[in-house]
């Protein structure tokens, strides 16, 4: 490996996203499971910044300072949506959280 | 160089990631978790994405994770509250992962029209000066518009979070 | 507009009053636009033409208007709406719910829809008010039914509502693949051309959702269930007023279609309004709730009425009119009756009833009117529409008139046996409960038998307020040009 | 007068409305006052319509109002007044109106008083609506109207459940023949498009003779309805259960002659087709001596006398059937006489009985009631023809021109009217003659009538002595045949018919004449002078049971047409509505109702289920968008 090319940062993202993927969806622990989506989201920014210098464009940046505040947003309100249920129920596990069945 | 630099970045950030999901206690997955990004924020600095290195580094490794961490040392987590999903489900999901990525690599390979593959680390774009610019001129209402999502996110955190009088009569 | 305007506003009004008031102000809103439909119809030129209210873009980018109109057939459909609502709030006047808002701004919601079907000009506009119309009688009978409220309505709401759905598919169908140039006009898809096979599908949907509403054979089995369960003022509305609307939707909107889809259509349709006319007949001989046994006998002259609208004639779709009036009226008079009985007997199975005319004769006197009028015995409004209609069915087809026919036999038998059982026989112990009627009740009742004996007795002007537009209607539909 | 026409109909419809409205509030002598005046009044304007006819020889008519016009059809409500309708009305009004006048007496205790009188003015009403109207429409309302009328009166005691149910069947089976009618209706509409009668007969000439025998026979099936021929009949023998005047009125002088009405009406058409004529003739044959087969064995006094009503409207469709239209309105005339006569005096017997009908609990009433039985007598010796009587004449006329026909129906017919004599006096004996089977209390109880019945009574009686000079047979005196030149004008008959001659008339006359002396004076040895009774209903045997059952006609139309289609009725309910029809709906219901419950495992609520789902949704995305 001479040069690093778009695709070997294709490769990582990918794998990061699967990794990610394979946590949210084996995880019960709802706090992992949030984690987990982070990680998906910076494989995906990690991806936008790859193409974004690749293309010589600096939007797919700016995007992902955007996806960034949105992350942050999202992991707030998570993370009280969680500390709510764990308040309801004494536990963080997904699993518990079947009431959409009714 | 860099290719030495990128393969020991990518190769930290996919064993924490890994080490991620499968830590049992999850204060250890919050500190793996700061592994991985502290690697990939190393991975925007290799293509010179200054404003982006520096953003990951405050707000993820530093503010998100640092929620995370207290979240979990509030509900005082440990590792054998959670219980383990069955077998069955494991292979399922852990399958689907698996059939998941091998359709991103089948879309890469059969999609790869790259052309010039190279990313190049010596251009301005992800430059402070060269960001600040764009985000304030092009940018501008999106920009503000986070704002706002921002103070939504607050007001809801605080809402959630709060006690309702029903509650904290009984 | 101001027909739709003013129930819509009165029925808003309903939530800011309660008890008697809302009564009464629901009362006077359905008198002003009964007061307002007498004079347009005076204003009417009865010339057969067609009086624009309003019309304006509504939906551009799809080519929707939102344009009123009326004529003939579409004032004497307002008439027989706001003729009845007033009598089925005065019928509800001393039910529990007829003190009810709710209940008041429902009816007057449907009232306005009801209105807004019969006056719409545009075909989606048409399927809008079609749905509204749905809509407040979903809830009238899901509040205030008996047994089985909740399972009966929820079937009668999908029922209905899975054939409007096929309605607007036929619409859309007669729009895209129809010459139509102004969107979903009415009289720019009358007079567009389009393909027969496309055709045949866009009829189909079109009567299914006509027919389900009627209810035409077989469609027929929401209607006993609901006509029972329904609360006596949701009865009405449905069997009075709002069946009503399958038929004017056949005539308006269902007989454009048919010069594409060939007369073999009609004539099967025909055929299942003459089967559901014996058929319901039949059925309602032995019927001991009197409620079912009148809803079954509402079957067997709605599908005189549709076998009369099938003829595509001059009389029949004359007599069709005039007798959907006649079926409003006679029918409201009976769940009225009906209503009366239960209300102080609280049942309404004919085996525990016996001997009423004793009590209050005056009552069995004017249930006896309503009786006739439904027997259509001469001098009463059914009369006049079923010897017209069963001359129209008998025109075009003898067979079918001669068994179309039989529903004056069947007629007399069931209606006396309930007449019989009810009124008559020895008077027991229970009609002490029989108190005498209401004023609400005798206004109500008195008014409807006077239209029993006005319509039969002098028809005339009622038929000359559809004539002309009825044959300008047949002449438009004669000058369809099928694609070849 | 042509502009007071409707004044004729208005007068009852007027008095309905008075009394019907008011009439709980007055006293009962202004009810009967008014009901019995209004209808008086009629027979005097009809009286003097009939004598302008008589004197312009032209028919009256005035149009009222237009009823509806519709696709070109028009429809007036409009009155004619010619021979034919005159000579019903004051048959109508005066008849109606003695009968009234005996109503007042006969109710005087009913608490229905009011209502009754109402009703009779209402059937008075629509009983001229249907001779007066100038078109089918309107015989048709009157049809109808009287149909209606004649429900209410026969379940005029309506607490009965049983009068109840005779009302029911009387107005059923009538509708059945109104279905007839109206579509006999339909089909001279279709031809003529009119009803009026004067452009029907118009267009009579273009008509198929076909289409006219189709036409022909529905109306007939009218008249089988109202007039109660077979097949039609047996509800009127059940509708005795109303009043007794409703029964004279209604049941034997004027409903239910409207059927001979209306054939005499069309006229015209039937004489087109003699091939109809024909079917009349043998239907009306069979009637009559079917009817009065039935009648030997019948012990109800008004049982009696409404099978004899039957078969009297059977003489008279057999004179029809001959194309004898004035025979026919000739015998509906003395019949209504000398029926009315009878039916009011049976009321006049079952009064004072105390409400007995059973003739074998009667018997020598004659020493105590004695113009009743008196004026019975002569209607009795009317009906079986007794010499120079109303019935002798217009019996023995139908008599003559059967023969003329076949002289094998009048064979028949003349078996017919021995039977009739027979049955008539049996009856007549037993009530009045030998000694009293009552009871004891009835004995005492025993009185004649006031006044206001044995009037009608009388005046019935008079008229039933003398009816038979309104036609009296050509071969006796030259011009007599009042009544058959007073129709000439508006009936037609059917051509290349030939006539008797003298001598033969004469024979048949003597005839017929013989046997009913015989058979007096025979039924007097049995009844009278060996005191005879009817036997009681358990010691028949044979045919007499079946006579005494009336054949289990009722029974047999129960099993063959009420039971099925009740059968059916709960059949289809329970089976193709219930199950069928709205089981296959409720299928579709059902159906994707296991469908969502299959479905619903998939949605167990759990989030990290449906996360799985999205995995493998977006895994199935990109394999449809890269792959395939």
């Amino acid at each position: 490996m001479t040069e690093v090319t778009a695709e070997h940062y294709i490769i990582l993202a990918t794998t990061l996203f699967v990794i990610g993927v394979a946590g949210v969806l084996i995880r019960r622990n709802a706090i992992v499971v949030l984690m987990c989506v982070e990680l998906m989201l910076n494989a995906v920014n990690l991806l936008m910044v790859a193409f974004s210098s690749h293309h010589k464009d600096s939007a797919g940046q700016i995007f992902v300072f955007f996806i960034m505040v949105v992350a942050a947003a999202e992991v707030a309100v998570g993370l009280a949506i969680l500390v709510m249920v764990y308040r309801n129920t004494r536990s963080t596990d997904v699993s518990l959280l079947d009431q959409l069945k009714n | 160089m860099s290719p030495t630099i990128f393969l020991t970045l990518a190769i930290i950030a996919v064993v924490s990631a890994m080490f991620v999901v499968f830590a049992k206690n999850p204060v250890h997955s919050v500190l793996s978790l700061i592994v991985t990004f502290f690697s990939i924020a190393g991975l925007y600095l290799l293509m010179n994405a200054q404003f982006l290195f520096v953003v990951q580094i405050i707000v993820y490794a530093g503010a998100i994770m640092v929620l995370f961490l207290f979240v979990l040392m509030l509900l005082n987590l440990s590792a054998d509250t959670e219980p383990q999903k069955s077998n069955r489900f494991r292979v399922i999901a852990s399958a689907s992962a698996g059939l998941l990525s091998l359709v991103f690599s089948a879309g890469m390979v059969i999609d790869a029209t790259m052309g010039d593959r190279n990313v190049t680390n010596i251009q301005e774009i992800g430059l402070v000066k060269h960001l600040g610019k764009v985000l304030f001129t092009d940018y501008l209402v999106p920009f503000e518009i986070s704002s706002i999502l921002f103070l939504a996110g607050m007001v809801g955190a605080v809402l959630l979070g709060k006690r309702t009088p029903k509650e904290s009569k009984s | 507009m101001e027909l739709i305007l003013i129930p819509l506003f009165f029925a808003a009004v309903q939530f800011f009053v309660k008890g008697r008031t809302a009564s009464w102000l629901a009362l006077a809103s359905t008198l002003v636009s009964l007061g307002w439909t007498i004079c347009m119809i005076s204003g009417y030129a009865m010339d057969g033409s067609t009086v624009n209210l309003v019309d304006v873009e509504w939906l551009k980018f799809a080519g929707i208007r939102f344009t009123l109109a009326y004529d003939g057939i579409a004032l004497m459909m307002v008439l027989l709406t706001n003729l009845a609502l007033p009598i089925i709030l005065l019928a509800s006047w001393d039910r529990n719910y007829g003190k009810s808002p709710l209940y008041l701004g429902l009816a007057l919601l449907m009232q306005a829809a009801l209105v807004g079907v019969f006056l719409a000009q545009d075909g989606i506009l048409f399927y809008v008010f079609w749905e509204l119309a749905l809509i407040p009688i979903y809830f009238i009978s899901a509040i205030w039914g008996g047994e089985n409220k909740n399972r009966i309505t929820l079937k009668f709401f999908i029922y209905t509502f899975f054939g409007s759905i096929f309605m607007l598919v036929g619409l859309l169908l007669w729009k895209s693949y129809g010459s139509s140039t102004n969107g979903f006009a009415w009289m720019s898809l009358v007079q567009s051309q389009i393909p027969s096979d496309i055709a045949f599908w866009a009829f189909l949907g079109f009567a299914l959702a006509f027919a389900i509403k009627l209810p035409l054979f077989p469609f027929h089995t929401w209607q006993p269930d609901t006509y029972t369960v329904a609360p006596a003022g949701g009865t009405m509305l449905l069997s009075g007023i709002m069946l009503k609307m399958g038929l004017f939707g056949f005539i308006k909107w269902a007989l454009p279609l048919v010069p594409h889809v060939g007369e073999n259509m009609m004539h099967f349709l025909s055929v299942l309004a003459v089967i559901g006319i014996v058929y319901g007949s039949i059925i309602a001989i032995k019927q001991n709730d009197m409620k079912r046994l009148v809803a079954f006998s509402s079957m067997a002259h709605v599908g005189l009425i549709a076998a009369g609208i099938f003829t595509q004639s001059l009389e029949g779709l004359q007599g069709a009119i005039i007798q959907m009036l006649n079926h409003g009226i006679t029918a409201i008079g009976l769940f009225f009756v009906i209503d009366v009985i239960e209300r102080r007997m609280e049942t309404r199975e004919l085996t525990l009833l016996s001997g009423i005319a004793k009590v209050s004769p005056v009552f069995a006197v004017m249930t006896l009117i309503l009786v006739m009028g439904s027997v259509a015995v001469p001098l009463t409004n059914g009369f006049v529409g079923e010897f017209i209609l069963l001359k129209s069915v008998f025109d075009s087809n003898a067979t079918l008139g001669v068994i179309a026919g039989l529903t004056i036999i069947f007629c007399a038998v069931y209606l006396l046996r309930m007449v019989q059982f009810s009124l008559f026989g020895p008077s027991n112990a229970q009609n002490e409960k029989f108190t005498p009627l209401t004023w609400a009740e005798g206004i109500g009742l008195g008014t409807l038998c006077f239209f029993v004996l006005w319509i039969g007795i002098n028809p005339d002007p009622f038929f000359g307020l559809t004539e002309r537009s009825v044959s300008n209607l047949l002449s438009l539909f004669n000058a369809i040009k099928v694609m070849p | 007068m042509e502009k007071n026409l409707i004044l004729i109909p208005l007068l009852p419809l007027i008095g309905f409305l008075i009394n019907g409205i008011f009439g709980k509030k007055l006293p009962k002598n202004v009810v009967g006052a008014l009901g019995t005046l209004v209808v008086f009044g009629s027979f005097i304007l009809s009286l003097l319509a009939f004598l302008e006819v008589r004197e312009s020889g032209q028919a009256l008519s005035h149009t009222a109002f237009t009823w509806m016009q519709i696709a070109g059809l028009k429809f007036d409500i409009a009155f004619l007044a010619d021979q034919l309708s005159t000579q019903m009305m004051l048959i109508i009004t005066g008849i109606g109106s003695l009968i009234h006048l005996y109503s007042i007496g006969y109710m005087h205790k009913d608490e229905g008083f009011y209502k009754f009188f109402a009703y009779l003015n209402l059937f008075i009403f629509s009983m001229l609506l249907l001779v007066m109207g100038s078109n089918y429409l309107l015989l048709f309302f009157g049809w109808e109207g009287v149909g209606l009328c004649s429900y209410l009166l026969i379940g005029f005691w309506y607490q009965n459940l049983e009068y109840g149910k005779a009302a029911r069947k009387a107005f059923v089976m009538n509708r059945i023949g109104d279905l007839g009618l109206m579509l006999g209706l339909f089909m001279l509409l279709q031809h003529a498009g009119s009803l009026e009668y004067k452009e029907v007969m118009a267009s009579l000439s273009t008509l198929s003779t076909e289409k006219a025998a189709c036409i022909g026979l529905l109306l007939f099936v009218g008249a089988t309805g109202k007039s109660a021929q077979i097949p039609l009949y047996t509800w009127l023998p059940d509708a005795m259960a109303g009043p007794t005047p409703v029964s004279a009125l209604i049941h034997a002088a004027t409903m239910v002659t409207a059927g001979i009405y209306l054939i005499v009406r069309s006229s015209a058409l039937y004489s087109m087709v003699p091939e109809v004529l024909e079917i009349i003739g043998y239907v009306g044959l069979a009637t009559a001596l079917f009817a009065g087969l039935i009648a030997i064995r019948q012990n109800d006094i008004k049982k009696v006398l409404a099978y004899s009503t039957v078969s009297q409207l059977g003489f008279m469709f057999v004179a029809l059937g001959v194309g004898a239209y004035s025979t026919a309105m000739f015998h509906l005339t003395t019949h209504a006489f000398f029926k009315a006569l009878m039916f009011l005096g049976s009321g006049s017997v079952i009064h004072a009985m105390g409400g007995e009908q059973d003739i074998r609990k009667m018997g020598g009433l004659a020493k105590k009631l004695k113009i009743t039985h008196l004026t019975f007598l002569v209607g009795t010796l009317a009906i079986i023809g007794f010499p120079l009587t109303s019935g002798f004449f217009s019996k023995d006329e139908i008599l003559a021109k059967v023969y003329e026909h076949s002289p094998i129906m009048w064979g028949l017919l003349l078996l017919a009217s021995a039977i009739t004599a027979f049955y008539m006096l049996r009856m007549f004996f037993l009530t009045f003659h030998g000694s009293f089977r009552g009871t004891h209390d009835q004995e005492h109880h025993l009185h004649e009538s006031p006044i206001s019945m044995t009037l009608p009574l009388m005046v019935l009686a008079v008229l039933s002595l003398a009816g038979g000079f309104l036609n009296v047979p050509e071969f006796i005196s030259e011009g007599s045949e009042h009544l058959h030149t007073w129709l000439n004008s508006v009936v037609t008959y059917v051509s290349g018919r030939h006539h008797l001659d003298h001598s033969t008339e004469w024979m048949l006359m003597g005839v017929a004449s013989a046997l009913a002396l015989i058979i007096l004076v025979s039924t007097y040895v049995v009844y009278v002078s060996k005191k005879s009774t009817a036997a009681e209903d358990d010691q028949l045997t044979g045919i007499q049971k079946w006579m005494n059952n009336k054949f289990y006609i009722d029974e047999l139309y129960q099993s063959v047409v009420q039971k099925p289609i009740e059968a059916i009725s709960n059949l289809g309910y329970n089976i193709i509505d219930r199950g069928i029809i709205d089981g296959s709906v409720n299928f579709i219901g059902k159906s994707v109702e296991v469908a969502g419950n299959a479905l619903r495992r998939i949605q167990n609520g759990n989030v990290e289920y449906y996360l799985l789902y999205m995995v493998l949704g977006i895994f199935f995305l990109l394999v449809f968008k890269f792959v395939l």
